[in-house]
């Protein structure tokens, strides 16, 4: 037996959002009694933090603590429209449509601290950690929580906001595909290391080393999520998913978690992994949505490391022992490539 | 359809309820006594999401017959402090171990039970640990590095 | 594990200084998650609960002849069964909210099934155990059809018709075409002139999005002739809209809530349990709960569908890639769901992250015999990425270059044209490629370290060239082995032309003129195309659906999805 | 279907239970008969279930082993008296379906499961079954098949020699992963040659089986590379290994000598 060690790169690019455009989210922000916030939003948290992204957004924008600011999510009852949790939209869609709400229910507040503290609105500025100030004299001050109040109780004034984000649909040229597909791209670059048995075809992955430009990490924790959960899923994709493993036949499909594989806690690869910045100009404080693109280059660079290894090129996911072990056969053994 | 009486202790309190025959512990908890925390993953045992402590050992709750934990002792995440000051979800929260949550009540009694067990496990017994709880989000690394910065071994590495 | 940000890169165009973004701030729900008081859909108690179950084909292709139900709703507790008569308007497309192809799918099949475990009917009852004893006693007599799984045997001459709504086996385009093309430069007289011609043919699997919550929703009655419903569902106003016109019900009687979801990677957009749940409800006027168990999330639930791609690359000797053309297949098994609109999405993507003078694609979507597609994690874009970079290597491999180099080589810029013509712009890929060969110890030459996304893009490569097209494909000359090389016609760039729509090109018109294999009738102008058949014909081609005014709401009516 | 549950004090009540109706099945750990309640088998009419304290019963201290058919793997793991077999049991599932898969439950587990059954056919175990006298093990899988209605009381065999067990598993998922196959020996070694050989697959057939044409092909060899070349070219002899969604027949008798060459010359230190 031998153990045949590979490398592989691969390099993507990701569209944000839903192609073509015409995909409006909605955001309504409105301040309690007290100056706490809540942003109704009709967006799903499936797990990517959409609610945590979108609180981070509206506190920056709103000049409050983080703390100040809850997100309720997808009542249809109180929260304004949204198309949906898909597509990579939800960062720069809706943390968009929440700047655009919290940005209308700043002025209020910020227009209710120039009436109490008797400057121009335009002197004031917001220290993120509750307070709003006079520019060049700090001492001049209210809480945000005291503007708030003010506003609706002595001014008559909701503090709120209404915001809506909408890249206008595209129209697409039958002759030539000519559209506007996308506003940003997201960026990633990746090398697997695996090691293939050359006499059972199975491969493991032994490390990764990745690249992801995400435009701005709102939240880089999150961002870290997505990417490590993201990589795995990849790594399944490579070398372990199908609902159909006889494709195109249609046998043996599997019905439950013993047949239909993903890699377990005992299979995962080492993932050392650098975060780009490059910010969408479009974007919310430059933030794209790295929760699709992270899971994509992975599965190239797997095929390409095989490749790489033992000389068998599997063209069709997932490249399963099964797979390399044919392709090795009708090879007539390993051929390494040149060792990277 | 037949239905029997089952009385047990859930998370130290005396539960007594009527159950269909044949019912599973899942179903039970979950619309008998309104014990939610427990997730209907697959009813297969595949995934662990409804994974529970009997008598302190770990048991998938769809594939365990009700009317056997007859007077026996049933411990759930409910049981967990509502607060998340226990040391298991301060470093499930520390560690962002958790993205779309379903999995997390099944994660964190299968790693209560090894911690009692093995109050100083290594990755490869958290590893096995947690073989049996399926995670689709967040590919295992945080949690495993938050159960063993519980166990005292450190956090699995992160610069 | 580590993690590293690599601030020193485009920090000129980053604003690092900010209070609430950037921060490492902990998840808002996750004292939720770690008590296990998240709420997700199945969460939420109801006195007197019902549960649905479905009746479900185990064919993959057959005619209903008859579904006789009276001995189910004879069974102990059951409620109700439901078949395709209660559904108020049971025909739909996901995408005709975005009035984007026709409906062409049932919520309960009543005439024939195109997939095994296509549901005809549904039985509520008061537990699930009783919901699939009765589940079994539905009687259905099937007359078993001829099927094809294969995409390329789909467009054979002679192939069984999967889908009635588009009799061809593939989705319509424009009203014109078979596929969706990208058309840039020209591709056929590059590849003659390129040094090398390196082919290939890629394809990516179904997969099970695979969410540890399956999908699933519950509806109760509310006061007022509302009706509530508690959801999985990724997009909630996707699902009320679609519930809205399924079950023809102004959408202000419906109140949806959900939004905390146990993982959805695309699985839980389809918005078929919603409605289901709902017309439960309003038959029964009870509560009822309609969640998949784990087979039917694997089997039944839509997966990311199969695509196969062939791609050929003209490249030079020094590296640079001179033309790629792509002929891509989406399995979008028996209904169009989302298929459709994936490859408007991935036509848009080609010919991926680099810049090719030349390039031209077709891309078909085809109905087989198999689970509808639908979308997932990467949607439009994941098969395809597998298809290039793995190309990529085939490429390096074959002209002995350094795989890294060959993707930085021919990397897109900022000012580059892309061959949907619009200019490229805030581009990362040369670092990307960069800072993840650094990371691994990878060594590139000093000339492809110093390259940057930021230089030397726009100028020739913002160019639009002269564009060859031509009409191979229209609607209606079904067939396999596809080529892309149909008869060339040449359009010329539009001066100054960057991001500005370019408009129709001009087209010469006469069909006749045009190349057709010989397994397949000419297209006439204005025919009807009627493709072989193997069966009873379906019904004749439906006008276009007129929605009940104020019924039910449309999110988009823009001529660009209108085309199809 | 809807079930009715019976409770019965001991396993001889139980097995007549069974017998008496049709629909009746015997309801051990219930990893695979509760999913099938779970997911309304239409086949299921009646569980028995007993407490009897018999079918938790481990004779482990003596040269022969009996391991009651309700022993769970987690109480094999818990028996240091057993630790050649927990390798085997370590691996059938996470904790928590290890606390419930039963020693009884695993011999009549449909493919891909039975990797304990195999260990037992490795082991030249013999089945005690209620209402009959003990029969070697492999007659009973062999007459029984996957979904058999004996209800099995105990499992008993000689307890190996030190190093002469082996098991060996192959999965897609690791640590616990359902098996692509797995494989157990017990290879003793007399004088310098391979002497009573037994090897048992699981998962290369629709049921656990002794590997009649490799033992004999190991019969009197030598246990290295040159002396198991017979017994490699008959590994999948007699197999009929089953296509599923972990892997096809073809793969598996393919790789079924490499895992044995493996077992045989390179997993013998565990």
């Amino acid at each position: 037996m031998t153990v045949h060690r590979g490398r592989g790169f691969a390099a993507i690019n990701y569209p944000i959002g839903m192609n073509l455009g015409g995909d409006p989210s909605q955001a309504l922000v409105h301040s309690g009694p007290d100056g706490k916030f809540a942003i109704a939003l009709s967006s799903i948290d499936l797990g990517q933090g959409m609610k945590s992204v979108t609180r981070q957004i509206a506190a920056e924008t709103l000049g409050v603590p983080v703390e100040d600011v809850y997100v309720d999510t997808a009542d249809s009852d109180t929260g304004p429209h949204c198309m949906g949790s898909f597509a990579s939209r939800g960062t720069h869609r809706v943390g968009n449509a929440v700047i655009v709400a919290a940005k209308e229910a700043r002025a209020i507040m910020l227009e209710a601290a120039a009436e109490e503290l008797e400057v121009n609105a335009d002197d004031l500025e917001t220290d993120g950690r509750g307070n709003i100030h006079v520019r060049g004299a700090p001492g001049r001050s209210i809480t945000t929580g005291d503007a708030c109040q003010a506003a609706q109780f002595r001014h008559g004034k909701t503090v709120a906001g209404r915001g809506i984000f909408l890249i206008p649909l595209s129209e697409v040229d039958p002759e030539t595909g000519e559209m506007t597909p996308v506003s940003c791209y997201a960026h990633a670059a990746l090398v697997a290391d695996v090691t293939v048995d050359d006499e059972t075809g199975e491969v493991t992955v032994e490390q990764v080393n990745s690249a992801y430009e995400v435009g701005r990490a709102i939240n880089p924790r999150l961002v870290e999520q997505q990417l490590v959960g993201g990589a795995w899923m990849g790594l399944s994709h490579a070398l372990f998913e199908t609902t159909e493993p006889r494709y195109p036949d249609r046998s043996h499909g599997p019905v439950d978690f013993s047949q239909y594989t993903m890699p377990g806690p005992g299979d995962i690869a080492r993932h050392d992994i650098a975060i780009l910045e490059r910010p969408a100009p479009d974007g919310p404080f430059g933030g794209k949505g790295p929760g699709e693109m992270c899971a994509n280059p992975i599965m190239p660079a797997i095929a390409n490391a095989v490749f790489n290894a033992v000389g068998v090129r599997v063209t069709a996911l997932p490249i399963t022992p099964e797979k390399v072990l044919r392709g090795l056969k009708a090879n007539g053994g390993a051929r390494p490539g040149p060792r990277r | 359809m037949a239905r029997k009486p089952l009385q047990f202790r859930l998370n130290g309190a005396e539960k007594a309820v009527f159950v269909e025959d044949g019912a599973n512990l899942l179903d039970v908890l979950r619309r008998g006594v309104g014990d939610l925390t427990a997730k209907r993953g697959c009813a297969q045992g595949g995934c662990g999401a409804c994974t529970v402590l009997i008598d302190g050992v770990p048991g998938l709750s769809c594939l365990t017959l009700a009317e056997t934990v007859e007077g026996r002792s049933v411990a759930t995440a409910g049981g967990l402090p509502g607060d998340g000051s226990h040391p298991l979800q301060e470093a499930f929260m520390a560690h962002f171990a958790a993205q779309c949550g379903f999995c997390t009540p099944g994660m964190l009694m299968a790693a209560t039970a090894l911690l009692e067990s093995t109050p100083h496990p290594d990755r490869n017994q958290v590893v096995h640990a947690l073989s049996g709880n399926i995670c689709r989000c967040t590919g295992y690394e945080p949690i495993i590095a938050a159960v063993l910065d519980v166990a005292g071994e450190g956090g699995g590495g992160r610069s | 594990m580590t993690v590293e940000f690599r601030k020193d890169l485009f920090a000129d165009e980053r604003d690092d200084d900010l209070v609430e973004v950037g921060k490492p701030t902990r998840r808002q729900d996750i004292l939720g998650h770690v008590t296990g008081r998240s709420p997700f859909y199945d969460d939420h108690l109801f006195e007197g609960l019902l549960h649905m179950r479905c009746v479900r084909s185990p064919h993959h292709h057959a005619r209903i002849r008859s579904i006789d139900t009276s001995q189910a709703e004879r069974m102990p507790g059951v409620a109700r069964v439901l078949t395709g008569a209660d559904v108020p308007n049971n025909l739909n497309t996901l995408l005709g909210l975005m009035d984007f192809g026709r409906d062409d799918e049932p919520l309960l099949s009543t005439r024939k099934v195109a997939y095994r475990g296509e549901p005809v009917a549904a039985v509520i009852a008061d537990s699930e155990a009783r919901a699939n004893d009765a589940v079994a006693e539905v009687r259905v007599s099937w007359e078993e059809l001829p099927c094809v799984f294969d995409v390329e045997e789909a467009l054979a001459p002679g192939a069984p018709v999967v889908n009635d709504t588009y009799p061809n086996n593939s989705f319509d385009y424009h009203d014109t075409y078979d596929h969706q093309k990208l058309r840039f430069g020209d591709v056929e007289s590059a590849l003659a002139s390129a040094d090398r011609v390196i082919e290939g043919c890629y394809e990516m699997s179904p997969i099970e999005q695979a969410p540890i919550e399956t999908n699933g929703a519950i509806a109760a009655p509310e006061t007022n002739g509302r009706f509530v419903c508690y959801t999985s569902t990724q997009a909630l106003f996707f699902s009320l809209a679609t519930a809205s016109k399924l079950l023809d019900l102004p959408s202000n009687r419906l109140h949806f809530i959900g939004g905390t979801v146990g993982g959805g990677f695309g699985g839980k957009v389809d918005s078929i349990v919603e409605p289901m749940a709902l017309l439960g409800c309003m038959l029964t006027g009870r509560p009822v709960r309609f969640a998949w168990d784990r087979a039917e999330e694997m089997q039944v639930g839509a997966p990311r569908g199969a695509e196969r791609w062939y791609l050929t690359d003209g490249v030079m000797n020094d590296g640079r890639i001179v033309a790629r053309r792509f002929t891509g297949y989406f399995d979008a098994g028996a209904y169009t769901r989302l298929s459709s609109y994936a490859i408007i999405k991935a036509t848009g993507h080609l010919p991926g992250p680099y810049t090719i003078p030349n390039v031209s694609s077709d891309i078909l979507c085809v109905f087989t015999n198999r689970t509808p597609a639908t979308a997932m994690r990467g949607f439009g874009i994941t098969g395809v990425d597998f298809a290039i970079e793995s190309h990529m290597d085939v490429v390096a491999h074959e002209i002995g270059m350094d795989p890294v180099e060959l993707r930085i080589l021919n990397a897109y810029r900022d000012g580059d044209m892309k061959p949907h013509r619009r200019t490229a712009k805030n581009c990362a890929l040369i670092e990307c490629a960069q800072v993840a060969a650094q990371k691994a110890g990878w060594t590139i030459g000093d000339a492809f370290n110093a390259m940057a996304s930021t230089r030397e893009g726009g100028g020739e490569r913002a160019a639009i060239p002269p564009t060859v097209t031509d009409r191979d494909g229209r609607i209606g000359e079904r067939r396999a082995g596809r080529t892309g090389r149909g008869e060339r016609r040449t359009i010329a760039p539009t001066p100054g032309q960057d991001t500005a729509t370019s408009g129709t090109p001009a087209r010469s018109g006469d069909a006749a003129n045009y190349a057709h294999p010989a397994a397949a009738p000419p297209w006439q102008p204005g025919a009807v195309p009627q493709p072989p058949r193997t069966e009873e014909a379906p019904p004749a081609p439906q006008a276009p659906r007129t929605p009940a005014p104020g019924r039910y709401s449309r999110f988009a009516t823009n001529a660009g999805l209108r085309r199809r | 279907m809807t079930v009715t549950v019976q409770c019965v004090p001991t396993v001889a009540e139980a097995a007549r239970a069974v017998a008496h109706d049709r629909s009746a099945r015997y309801f051990g750990g219930g990893t695979l008969l509760m999913r099938a309640v779970n997911e309304g088998a239409d086949n299921l009419g009646i569980l028995v279930r007993t407490t009897d304290p018999d079918l938790k019963r481990i004779t482990s201290s003596g040269p022969t082993v009996t391991l009651g058919a309700g022993v769970t793997m987690r109480e094999v793991l818990a028996d240091p008296a057993l630790a050649f077999l927990h390798p085997v049991a370590r691996t059938i599932g996470g904790p928590a379906l290890q606390a419930q898969a039963t020693v009884g439950g695993n011999l009549f587990a449909p493919h891909p499961y039975g990797d304990m059954a195999a260990a037992l056919l490795a082991l030249d175990a013999e089945a005690a079954c209620a209402g009959g006298p003990s029969r070697p093990l492999a007659d009973l899988l062999r007459d029984t098949g996957a979904t058999g209605s004996q209800v099995v009381r105990s499992v008993s065999f000689t307890r190996p020699e030190a190093g002469t067990f082996r098991f060996r598993k192959v999965t897609r998922v690791r640590p616990t992963g359902a098996p692509v196959l797995a494989l157990a020996a017990s290879i003793p070694v007399v004088a310098g040659r391979i002497s009573g050989a037994r090897i048992a697959w699981s998962a290369m057939a629709p049921r656990p089986l002794r590997a009649a044409e490799t033992e004999r092909a190991l019969e009197g060899c030598r246990l290295d590379a040159a002396g198991i070349v017979g017994a490699l070219a008959a590994a999948a002899r007699g197999l009929d290994p089953p296509d599923d969604a972990l892997a096809s027949g073809w793969y598996r008798a393919e790789v079924a000598p490499v895992h044995l060459r493996r077992l045989l010359l390179e997993d013998g230190e565990d």
